[in-house]
């Protein structure tokens, strides 16, 4: 669906555009979801909203400044690697009564989808600035799932006494 | 006497005359012989602030001076060294715990203020700082013991067949041994959660006064039994003799004061509570060690406390997740005896939300201390992990604690890497052991060796018994039967090898290697991955009502949630550690009792 | 009383009840006081003398300049805070106070001590009595006018320290030898050094021999003078060298081996005039033996091995009731250390047993009557006291 | 020693003979029958050398123990004769008349613990300590620590601090 519209832009500008677009639609979501999740779990979704509210400053300041492609360049050079940890576990579907593992499960299958729709279009363009944009924005959202991946692990995988 | 020669002689004397003088010229700025002992250095890195100098010093010269804020393992204490007094013999440094006090060779200073001899080495920068000659001890310490002596354990072959506890305790002679190793620091105190006066109760060892160090071990906790067996003892991690040799055998040494006092005696110094009853109740909910100590002081204070136990019997998880050969059933008892003793009634088999409810509680009593300890398995909940065969650890511990039947087949899977997932495979192990006569257990972890989370002798002492450790291995699936009559059931675990788990910041940045793919063929998978609590028995209201941090229920440094009824503590709150859960326990009390004691004022 | 000079005055008369009659008031007598400002080089004390003229009719020995209640300070200290201040109780050979604290501290605790630190201590004794010797014969010297030996032998004495320096860490007050053990083995290349400063001592010990030896002067002003008649030896406590001046071959190390002694082959040194001349001449010989069991011990001794034992924690230590003596040869005689412990962490009580309470104080005392003035310094070097060691 | 300990046995009060090395034995002997066994350790048995003569304060029995330290240079044999005596009437018997070195060692005690020495050449002249006033210093109860903080002035600009309480005021004040 995002890859359909975003096919369709001429300018980066749009490009990045749509893409906070997508956040704040994400971000929507997430707030929606805080109060229907138990009390002592909301800091989960809460820093879910969060990081898509970051997301789209970013993504507004980066359209906004003057040496753009040279951050997105300066990004690329260092990319995220995918780390698979999660693969196994994520759900595309929010299970009902969600507990912390499971809104973790959901937001990385969301996160995955993402990247690998942007690491498709960076594929399926050809080098230039919508290449990088593309590039960038996977990458982008690779980070992300290593910090969920992180927090995964702190939650989930505690160790034991 | 009197011959030509008496008196010739003599006047060779004067071929000296002319021989070079053999007086240096400017004696500021010889040079000393390379382990001269000059003014010193320090590494100010490398020194803890232990002040052992300065307890060495025969002269008095030494002073710990604060030049930094304390931290785990360090006072934050810098030795200042005071010219004047000091006698350049060295026993500072022979003596040092850390080996960062050393001695330059340079000896000659000159300077008109008397106060410019008086500093600290390594912080007042001085000339001689990086010289590299000057005197330091060779090879270790020799001023205090290196090593512990071994503790007597059950061989492999004699334990893997029952629960019964491995570890001997120490003899009167290893532990006057022991103990004399221990140069007084107190940089444990401040480590341990319950602030234990280590020193003090080391020292009682040495001079065989059983009495006294329960009494000290009492003071601030009432659970030295259990702790001198299973405590996770953090204090050894930052113990002064650590860094050259071992670290002192703190818990070992623990256990060996309460295994030399009876249990009538133990109630003797112990005693019962002196206040006169205050008429207040006290409600906790939970009698694992948080909730007991807190019952414990509570009821010395002169409330009446009611523990409410979902379990047949007390404990918590000392009982139900701690195996008995690391924590036999009867050391647990005689702790909790002491306890019962001081008129704390424990209702086992209560269960809150079924049998009573908090808003009972509330309702009835003057307080309520929450301890409920992390009673649910996390599951991986990789594909397969809900099949039949799949098991939580600490589900079945509980239920071999329990004496209820647990299925024991020949192959058996652990998924975790920390304490609970060597627990439940050396407890399988051993039912295994009992039901076939050998052992087929195989436990697979992210960690590698490196980052291991379970402690290094439960490491050991499982391969000893017989089981396998993988390291470094991810779950992905539970394989499960797809046809016959078993289908459905768990056939197996296929993981990926992990190739790097953490950056170099400690950071978790898993990477897998897809090639390397086991599948270990079991007919049972436990997984020991983590485990949370199980706060469905606060009801949604109170779930709402309650402040929260990230997950766990909010309480502030009293262990008082948002709730001014309500106090909050152990697993639950702070994460699984027994001494822990005693420290929070103690700091509940101490609140409920601030508490309850301004309520009874504002009856009056 | 007057024993050895018998051609002297007839004064003091001797009163009815055997004791001098002096008083001061008739102006024939006067008292002198013989120090304490070094009188010779023999340390802070000093000797008050009634003289008649030049002739010294009575002499007592005063001491305290020095005291500063070692012993008592030692019951204070724990057993490892004492051994850095044993050392101070004696300057010029202060290594006899480390080893015999050490070793009694070693015997009631039931420490062994590694082999080869037993060769490093008794090299360390032996060249803490080639200093002290050093300062002997520049004493001895000096007292009798002879200035220049004393300025060579401090010379030499320098070049030793430098030794002790590079092998203990320290010139004087080494605290090398300490419970357990010592502190660490020879330096690379200790031996080389140490035999080129026996070589310069001997070449200035052939000097000594021209200068002070084969010396007119010398011979008359120490020969026949300050006999000690060898049948005083015993009930007044003389050992060492004063004792073997005498015919008598006194010498812990060859009665009572200890350390290793017993694997050095050596003859200890005997004269037989018993005065000035002989205590000073077999202090040379002596000296000369040490030299050679200096170069016996690097030969002989193991190297490179472990030089100390682990202790219990210093810090509270104790050691179980009980009493030892241990003694040694000093270069002045037997210097022991009495350690009485209690089961405590401290010293009950620590005696040390110098050789100079004996010889500077009673002995001192008889000798002095008949003597001249000029003859006192020498008489009182002669014996090669050290104050500290009286009054500790 | 052993053979030397058993023959002195049947005429002398011997006690509490401690074997301590082959060359070092101490025996507890009595105050009368001191002189006489002293006398015949030195003419009957080699004892000629009088190692020492010194004191130890056994404040908590209330004794003080002289010990007597003689040496056999022949046998190579050194025996510690310790005398306990009343440490409030603390007095013993002089033995200059059998080594003169000895009234040294007395008037050293004298002075240090406060032992009378009946007879011994000035006994009661100042020794080591000159105008002294205080308890005789070598007793137990004389606190060297004391004496000299009433006696000097530190000099300013001392303090140390305990690791354990600088830890537990910044760390855990109210723990």
């Amino acid at each position: 669906m995002k890859r359909e519209a975003l096919s369709k832009l001429t300018t980066v500008e749009e490009v990045l555009e749509l893409v906070a677009e997508f956040d704040r639609e994400a971000h929507g979501f997430y707030v929606e979801l805080i109060p229907q999740v138990s009390k002592s779990i909301r800091y989960i979704v809460e820093d879910l909203a969060l990081t898509r509210l970051e997301h789209i400053r970013k993504i507004s300041a980066l359209a906004k400044s003057d040496d753009m492609r040279d951050h997105l360049k300066d990004a690329i050079m260092r990319p995220e690697a995918d780390r698979k940890f999660s693969d196994a576990v994520q759900t595309p579907e929010l299970m009902e009564n969600p507990d912390d593992q499971g809104v973790l499960q959901f937001a990385l299958a969301r996160v995955q989808l993402a990247i690998e729709e942007y690491a498709d279009l960076a594929a399926n363009t050809p080098p230039g600035p919508f290449h990088e944009v593309f590039s960038y924005l996977a990458n982008e959202e690779s980070k992300h799932k290593s910090d969920l991946e992180a927090l995964y692990y702190e939650i989930v995988h505690s160790g034991g006494v | 006497m009197g011959s030509l020669r008496d008196v010739l002689s003599p006047f060779t004397a004067w071929k000296h005359v002319i021989e070079t003088p053999v007086t240096i010229k400017n004696p500021i700025g010889r040079e000393a012989a390379d382990r001269y002992r000059g003014f010193h250095q320090n590494d100010t890195d490398k020194c803890i602030g232990c002040g052992s100098c300065e307890d060495i010093c025969q002269n008095a010269a030494i002073d710990m001076i604060p030049v930094d804020n304390p931290k785990d393992g360090d006072s934050g204490l810098r030795p200042q060294i005071d010219y004047g007094r000091c006698c350049w013999c060295a026993l500072c440094v022979d003596v040092c715990m850390t080996g960062s006090l050393t001695m330059s060779n340079e000896y000659t200073w000159v300077d008109s203020d008397p106060d410019a001899f008086r500093f600290i080495p390594g912080v007042d920068k001085m000339p001689w700082d990086d010289f590299e000659k000057g005197y330091e001890r060779q090879g270790d310490r020799m001023l205090s013991g290196l090593t512990r002596p071994e503790m007597a354990e059950l061989e492999p072959e004699a334990r893997i067949g029952n629960f019964d506890e491995i570890v001997a305790g120490y003899s009167r002679e290893q532990a006057v041994l022991e103990a004399d190793r221990c140069v007084e620091c107190g940089l444990c105190v401040a480590t341990c959660p319950a602030h234990m006066d280590i020193p003090d109760y080391i020292a009682a060892i040495r001079e065989g006064d059983y009495d006294l160090g329960t009494q000290i071990l009492y003071e601030t906790n009432p659970f030295s039994e259990v702790c001198g067996r299973v405590c996770t003892h953090k204090c050894e991690t930052v113990c002064a003799a650590q860094y050259e040799g071992e670290p002192i055998a703190i818990r070992w040494l623990k256990r060996h004061i309460i295994d030399n006092v009876s249990e009538e005696r133990r109630l003797e110094i112990v005693g019962t509570p002196q206040v006169l009853p205050t008429g207040q109740k006290v409600a906790v909910v939970g009698a694992g060690p948080a909730g007991l100590t807190a019952a414990y002081d509570l009821a010395r204070s002169g409330h009446a406390v009611t523990v409410f136990e979902a379990q047949d019997k007390p404990g918590g998880m000392m009982r139900y997740g701690i195996p008995e050969y690391r924590l036999p059933y009867d050391a647990l008892d005689r702790d909790i005896a002491v306890i019962k003793a001081q008129g704390v009634e424990i209702k086992t088999g209560t269960r809150i939300g079924t049998d009573i409810t908090l808003d009972q509680l509330k309702a009835d009593y003057d307080a309520t201390v929450l301890s409920i300890g992390l009673h649910l398995g996390r599951s991986t909940r990789v594909p397969g992990s809900d099949a039949p065969g799949v098991e939580a650890a600490i589900d079945l511990l509980r239920r071999i604690t329990a004496g209820e039947e647990v299925p024991v087949p020949k192959k058996v899977a652990v998924i975790g890497g920390g304490n609970v997932a060597m627990d439940i495979a050396r407890s399988m192990a051993r039912l295994q052991k009992q039901k076939f006569g050998e052992v087929g257990v195989t436990v697979t972890a992210l960690e590698d060796f490196d980052h291991f989370l379970a402690d290094k002798e439960e490491v050991t002492e499982s391969f000893e018994e017989g089981i396998e450790i993988l390291d470094a291995r991810g779950p992905q699936e539970i394989v499960t039967f797809k046809s016959g009559k078993r289908k459905g059931h768990v056939k197996g675990l296929r993981t990926w090898k992990v190739t790097s788990i953490f950056d170099e910041q400690g950071r978790f940045t898993p990477q897998y290697d897809e090639g390397d793919e086991m599948v270990h063929e079991v007919e049972m998978v436990v997984e020991a991955i983590g485990q949370m609590a199980d706060i469905s028995l606060l009801g949604d209201e109170l779930t709402e009502a309650l402040e929260w941090n990230r997950g766990r229920i909010a309480v502030d440094a009293d262990g008082h949630t948002s709730e001014p009824w309500l106090w909050g503590g152990g697993d639950a709150v702070h994460g699984p550690d027994v001494i822990h859960a005693v420290a929070d326990g103690h700091k509940i009390a101490a609140s409920v009792n601030v508490a309850l004691m301004a309520k009874a004022e504002a009856e009056k | 009383m007057f024993s050895f000079q018998p051609d002297r005055s007839q004064y003091p008369d001797v009163g009815p009840d055997g004791k001098f009659e002096i008083d001061l008031e008739t102006g024939k007598f006067l008292k002198l006081w013989h120090g304490p400002n070094h009188p010779g080089i023999t340390g802070n004390m000093s000797v008050e003398l009634t003289v008649n003229g030049d002739e010294v009719v009575e002499g007592y020995t005063h001491v305290g300049y020095l005291h500063r209640g070692f012993e008592k300070l030692m019951e204070r200290r724990t057993f490892i805070q004492v051994f850095p201040i044993v050392c101070r109780v004696c300057v010029p050979e202060p290594d006899f106070n480390e080893y015999c604290y050490a070793a009694a501290v070693e015997e009631l605790a039931g420490i062994e001590v590694p082999e080869e630190a037993n060769w490093i201590r008794t090299l360390i004794l032996e060249m803490g009595r080639f200093n002290s010797y050093m300062m002997a014969m520049g004493g001895i010297a000096g007292a009798l006018g002879n200035g220049v030996i004393g300025q060579w032998m401090t010379y030499v004495r320098d070049l030793m320290l430098d030794r002790f320096e590079e092998l203990t860490g320290a010139r004087i007050y080494h605290m090398f030898i300490l419970p357990g053990g010592v502190r660490a083995g020879l330096p690379e290349g200790f031996e080389a050094r140490m035999e080129e400063v026996l070589q310069t001592a001997e070449r200035y010990l052939d000097d000594v021999e021209k200068v002070l030896f084969t010396n007119a002067v010398f011979k008359k002003r120490t020969k026949g003078v300050g006999y000690i008649d060898p049948k005083l030896f015993e009930s007044y406590g003389v050992t060492g060298p004063n004792a073997r001046a005498g015919g008598v071959a006194k010498d812990v190390r060859k009665d009572s081996p200890y350390l290793v002694y017993d694997q050095l082959s050596f003859e200890v040194p005997v004269e037989q005039d018993s005065d000035i001349w002989a205590r000073s001449i077999v202090r040379y010989r002596d000296l000369r033996l040490t030299i050679d069991l200096i170069r016996q011990i690097l030969a002989k001794m193991p190297k490179g091995g472990e030089v100390m034992t682990s202790l219990p924690n210093v810090l509270h230590w104790k050691i179980p009731r009980g009493e030892t003596y241990i003694k040694g040869e000093s270069s002045r005689g037997e210097y022991g250390y009495y350690l009485v412990t209690d089961g405590s962490g401290y010293p009950r009580r620590v005696n040390v047993r110098g050789p100079s309470y004996t010889h500077a104080m009673a002995l001192l005392e008889h000798l002095i009557p008949g003597t001249n003035i000029a003859d006192v310094a020498a008489l009182m070097v002669s014996l090669h006291t050290y104050p500290p060691e009286i009054e500790r | 020693m052993r053979d030397l300990i058993e023959k002195l046995t049947p005429r002398y009060t011997l006690g509490n003979a401690t074997y301590q090395r082959a060359d070092l034995t101490f025996v507890d002997v009595t105050r009368d029958e001191l002189r006489a066994l002293l006398l015949e350790l030195r003419d009957k048995e080699g004892f000629t050398h009088l190692v020492l003569l010194t004191a130890v304060d056994w404040i908590e029995e209330g004794k003080f123990q002289l010990t007597y330290m003689i040496n056999n240079r022949e046998a190579d044999q050194t025996l510690g004769l310790r005398l306990y005596i009343d440490r409030n009437d603390a007095e013993g018997d002089t033995i200059h008349d059998i080594w003169p070195t000895a009234a040294t060692y007395q008037r050293e005690l004298r002075e240090m613990f406060g032992i009378a020495f009946p007879g011994s050449p000035r006994v009661d002249e100042e020794f080591i300590l000159e105008g002294w006033t205080d308890m005789p210093p070598y007793r137990r109860d004389f606190d060297t620590l004391a004496y000299s903080q009433q006696t000097y002035v530190e000099r300013e600009g001392r303090e140390t601090h305990d690791p354990r309480a600088t830890m537990k005021h910044k760390m855990y004040p109210e723990g």
